[in-house]
């Protein structure tokens, strides 16, 4: 059957929505997906369902009391969230960091890369259709990390634990011994990890050029973290901005080539072990010292208090999932003026349609599931 | 940053019409020649800002505002902020995602909560509210009927 | 022990046979085989939820259902119950009679095919001289009905499930069929009682070169023909919400998973009585010897699913037609060598066409089997 | 297509499956109502207020500092008074709304009398969302010995700086 006979068939495109009820959209999203047989000729992604209007609501409320707000954006990395909130706030009130605060900081955020990592590669593989078991693995795995927030932090995934100029409190005693076993037991599970996934010939044949995004889409589409990476573009928030303390370390960053599903799979793993570089390292150097500075302690005592000086800011760090950005304007009163987060996986998704489109549905859903999203992120 | 004088300086050379203000570290472009100040500073050897990181609204008493943050990913250059004004009633700014992709989805959150109408844009719908919502819940006057 | 059911009946029918008259003997012969095969069949079939989820349970590190009898023994009826009481709901705009006759037609085919399985020695219970063609062609019945469901529930996930469906079924009989060919050659009739009395004695036919090529692609079709991981596209959970049966509800759900595990009990007890010599073994009697084989190529399919993902369609199309069909061919070549030369030089001569034969079919794909990738860093 | 990666991939499921039967690390459920995880000891549910000697005097002044701060505002305090109307420094009611608060712990720090701490209570299922869910004082009001027995390190280090305060002499100021 030739092109131009084909063209005599009158074929109909099926308008199916993946709609907010679906088992593998990591939330409530939908994408209407206008299908031609099997390969998805449109798609158009529609979110907002998720949205509590957090910038609003911030808006009423005093700096501090916007913390544990953060805490639900990216529900599954929060300290990362309070990292960036934190950070951003300590750059428009100048606020000193102590030592000990910055490497507390660090050995967090790098157990937040860990879980988030582990995490999403288990749920990608529930979206290839693997009954669960990588998830579960992933599971078994969160679950040591999640113990030793929740023995620091209070709670397990809400931590409300970061404050500004510091961290709420001292490690609880024994946290780095668990920290210290987290580092010794993780590489030998994602040994384990890659053994079951990485040279599956089907789990190979499903991601090796789907959903591919070229270096120039991914940079002018403002994409971040390792889908930026996955693509070839070496830029490391990390590395760039060098913020906090991360020029102390040295840790690599991994890259890919293709830029499809399976590069930012494997990005992701190889990212997952570097950080196991950087906790070895922080839990190496840690220094005795207060955990947070005088100026944060009595701010964090009395937030009516807390009146950062007129003016704006952009703090940004690199969240597991891309770049996560805090853009805060103060008019000199202890609520800010405008309280603004920029999202990762919100403009990670503006590529989606061009990426799923000429590939087949299930692998639109395989694209969305390496994309990365956390509804809590991406409605605010 | 090598600094933002320089910049201001090599704009102003390269492009006579535009009037640029620098103010605490921002520059304020005016509205109707945006869209040529983005495409200079993207496609500019000197600077090349190929990645805008965020774009915000921000409603003040007596204008709309939409800032811009830029990177630049070869030059590793930091961030160069601009900000664009425009009135409170009929908020219209040339929109910049035939220049930067991301702009796409940031504008219109900026159109869905702000009420900005960024002229230009392929495909400029509200995204986070539901189409029938009337109005733009962040603006300071915005007041939530108790449903 | 070996012929305790056959002498159960025997006697129960010299009983009977000195009150009744001659036709009503008969009659409660047939009618004993039907009550075995109705209990054994569903019976089967509960049990095998139960040892699937505490299979697969183990495998994800966790216990399977233990809450309802003593090791979760109880969770069958449970979940019978359940869904007994469940409400049955028939969408709108669905064909009522066509949604309703579905799942019932389902389960006739997969009832019917016990009767071919020889379970003992002579306890089978119709010794049809076609035995396998009656089961081929039984097995390959099961798609329509999928389709019917499909069609009938008007929704147009499932209608993407009966479409994969009917393309998965046609792309998979043949090679299934073909598999088959080489054991009927070899025994020269279809009965299923001669093909296993052909195997006594350790010569099962799965320890010949080409038996062992046979048996690997008669459990794969077979695992195909059933829907069963990795080749659960019909049903595909992540993709397409729950496939052809996802407007099912109820006892029409309850159906279609008995119609699924009866079948993946069938395809493995035919399967082990061509393979692996059915009912032959030392010392323990020969039903158990049966059930012990099926058992265990059922945990095989557990297995599949427990850990590999899902094939995507045009891959699981490639499959069949690029690698099983001509592997089979080159099978039924490599069988009829070994039937032609005596017997040393004959498992010598089939065992080198089937390495050839898997050699060349492995390079003639090679090209579009996908590669392993090395990554490397981003130099600073 | 089928090569060794799929194989290698079946023997670490079934490596698990084995290992379940033996290794702790590789069986963690925990049956919940039979078997129970010890809380943490900076575990925080919801929050509760502290009394010292009777429930009549609890360490709450209803200054409302912890209302003002609440994020999601679910703090009530209405100020006791005596017989003519002079205010008192203690609540006349104290209303936690459960179904509103996110256990987010702010309340315990800005509190500067120590009088509101977040318990280790999690089995609060209730019938009504709205009038079982808003807990008054009555319910909210536990002993100083609850607190030291669910966090011994935070009890010891207040009660040291209460029975520090009560040494020297309270500041005059009307009671």
């Amino acid at each position: 059957m030739t092109e131009e006979n084909l063209s005599t068939l009158a074929t109909q495109t099926l308008e199916v929505s993946l709609g907010p009820q679906h088992p593998s959209t990591h939330g409530v999203f939908r994408m209407n997906a206008t299908l031609d047989g099997e390969t998805i000729v449109k798609l158009k992604p529609v979110m907002g369902y998720l949205h509590r209007n957090h910038e609003k609501l911030a808006e009423d409320m005093t700096y501090l009391g916007s913390m544990p707000y953060t805490d639900r954006l990216d529900y599954i990395c929060s300290m990362t969230n309070n990292f960036a909130y934190a950070l951003a706030v300590e750059k428009l009130a100048g606020l000193e960091v102590p030592e000990r605060a910055e490497y507390i900081r660090i050995i967090m955020a790098e157990l937040t890369r860990l879980v988030n990592h582990t995490l999403l590669i288990g749920f990608l593989l529930n979206d290839l259709g693997a009954f669960f078991t990588p998830v579960l693995y992933a599971f078994r795995e969160r679950e040591k990390i999640l113990d030793l927030f929740e023995s620091v932090s209070g709670s397990r995934m809400m931590c409300n634990y970061f404050r500004f100029g510091g961290v709420k409190i001292d490690f609880s005693p024994g946290f780095l011994e668990g920290v210290k076993s987290i580092i010794q037991n993780y590489p030998k599970f994602l040994d384990e990890f890659e053994k079951l996934l990485s040279e599956n010939e089907i789990l190979m044949a499903r991601c090796q050029n789907v959903g591919v995004l070229s270096k120039e889409l991914a940079i002018s589409a403002g994409i971040s973290g390792p889908m930026l990476r996955a693509s070839g573009v070496p830029y490391d928030i990390r590395k760039v901005d060098g913020y906090s303390i991360y020029n102390r370390f040295n840790f690599r960053v991994p890259i890919g080539e293709v830029g499809d599903v399976y590069d930012r799979y494997y990005v992701r793993i190889l990212e997952m072990r570097e950080s196991i570089k950087i906790l070895a390292q922080a839990v190496k150097e840690i220094p005795e010292g207060p955990f947070i500075s005088p100026k944060g302690a009595a701010g964090a005592k009395a937030p009516r208090t807390f009146k950062p000086p007129k003016g704006q800011v952009y703090g940004r760090i690199e969240a597991p999932k891309g770049e996560l950005g805090f853009y805060l304007v103060s008019d000199g009163s202890p609520k800010p003026y405008r309280y603004h987060v920029r999202p990762p996986s919100f403009i990670n998704l503006t590529i989606l349609e061009d990426m799923c489109i000429g590939n087949k549905i299930a692998d639109a859903i395989v694209t969305l599931g390496s994309v990365d999203i956390v509804l809590g992120e991406v409605d605010r | 940053m090598k600094s933002l004088e320089e910049l201001k300086q090599n704009l102003e050379s390269k492009m006579p019409g535009v009037t640029s203000v620098l103010e605490e570290g921002c520059l304020v472009i005016s509205k109707n020649d945006w869209l040529e100040v983005a495409k200079f500073l993207k496609s500019s050897p000197l600077y090349s800002f190929d990645y805008l990181s965020s774009v915000t609204g921000v409603d003040y008493p007596d204008r709309l505002e939409a800032v811009y943050h830029l990177y630049s990913i070869e030059k590793k250059i930091g961030p160069l902020t601009v900000k664009v004004r425009t009135d409170r009633q009929k908020g219209e700014i040339p929109s910049v995602t035939p220049v930067w992709r991301s702009a796409e989805f940031q504008e219109r959150e900026a159109f869905d909560l702000l009420g900005i109408h960024f002229t230009g844009h392929p495909d400029l719908r509200r995204i986070l509210m539901w189409e029938g919502f009337a109005f733009h819940p962040l603006r300071k006057d915005y007041v939530a009927e108790n449903d | 022990m070996d012929q305790l059911f056959v002498n159960l009946k025997h006697s129960i029918l010299i009983f009977a046979g000195n009150f009744l008259p001659e036709w009503a003997v008969i009659l409660i012969s047939i009618l004993i085989s039907v009550t075995a095969i109705a209990v054994f069949g569903p019976v089967t079939m509960m049990y095998l939820t139960l040892l699937e989820r505490k299979f697969v349970g183990r495998i994800q590190n966790r216990f399977g259902p233990n809450r309802v009898g003593k090791w979760g023994l109880l969770q069958p009826l449970a979940d019978g119950v359940k869904m007994l009481t469940k409400e049955d709901i028939v969408p709108k705009g669905a064909d009522h009679f066509a949604h309703f006759l579905a799942p019932v037609a389902i389960v006739i085919p997969a009832l019917l095919v016990f009767a071919v399985v020889p379970f003992g020695r002579n306890m089978v219970a119709v010794d049809l001289s076609i035995g396998i063609l009656f089961f081929l062609a039984l097995s390959s019945t099961t798609t329509i009905w999928i389709f019917v469901a499909a069609w009938a529930s008007r929704n147009k996930f499932s209608l993407l499930g009966g479409l994969r469906s009917v393309a998965q079924m046609v792309s998979y009989e043949i090679p299934m069929v073909l598999s088959v060919v080489p054991v009927l050659m070899v025994v020269g009739s279809f009965s299923t009682v001669a093909i296993v009395e052909a195997q006594s004695g350790w010569n099962w036919f799965v320890l010949t070169p080409w038996g062992l090529i046979g048996f690997v692609l008669f459990f794969l079709t077979g695992v195909a023909e059933v829907n069963r991981t990795p080749f659960d596209l019909p049903e595909g959970e992540s993709e397409i919400v729950a496939g052809f049966h996802t407007e099912y509800s109820g006892m029409k759900f309850a159906l279609f998973y008995m119609a699924e595990f009866m079948n993946s009990f069938t395809i493995s007890a035919i399967v082990s009585t061509v393979y692996l010599g059915g009912w032959q073994g030392p010392w323990l009697p020969g039903w158990l010897w049966l059930l012990i084989k099926s058992y265990a190529l059922i945990l095989v399919m557990m297995w599949f699913r427990g850990t590999l993902p899902r094939f995507r369609v045009d891959q699981l199309m490639g499959f069949a037609w690029k690698f099983l069909l001509p592997l089979a061919l080159l099978n039924i070549f490599a069988a009829g060598v070994w039937l032609a030369f005596a017997r040393p030089v004959n498992y010598l001569l089939s065992a080198i066409i089937v390495a050839l034969a898997l050699f060349i079919l492995y390079f003639a794909n090679r090209p579009d089997m996908p590669k392993k990738r090395v990554y490397r860093y981003a130099v600073e | 297509m089928f090569g060794f990666g799929v194989l290698k991939g079946m023997l670490v499921t079934i490596q698990n499956f084995f290992a379940s039967y033996f290794s702790k690390d590789h069986l963690t459920t925990v049956q919940y109502p039979e078997e129970r995880l010890s809380a943490k000891e900076r575990y925080r549910n919801f929050p509760f207020l502290v009394y010292d000697q009777a429930p009549e005097d609890p360490r709450c002044v209803a200054c409302d500092i912890c209302a003002k701060e609440c994020p999601p505002k679910c703090i009530t305090i209405v100020r006791d008074s005596d017989a003519e109307g002079k205010p008192l420094k203690r609540p006349k009611s104290f209303d936690i709304d459960y179904s509103i608060c996110m256990n987010c712990g702010i309340c315990e720090e800005v509190c500067p009398f120590d009088a509101i701490f977040m318990d280790h209570e999690f089995e609060l299922a209730e019938y009504g969302r709205f009038e079982d869910l808003m807990y008054h004082k009555d319910r909210l009001l536990k002993p100083n010995d609850h607190f030291k027995k669910i966090r011994p390190t935070d009890a010891t280090r207040i009660d040291a700086k209460l029975a520090a305060k009560t040494q020297k002499p309270a500041p005059p100021v009307g009671n």
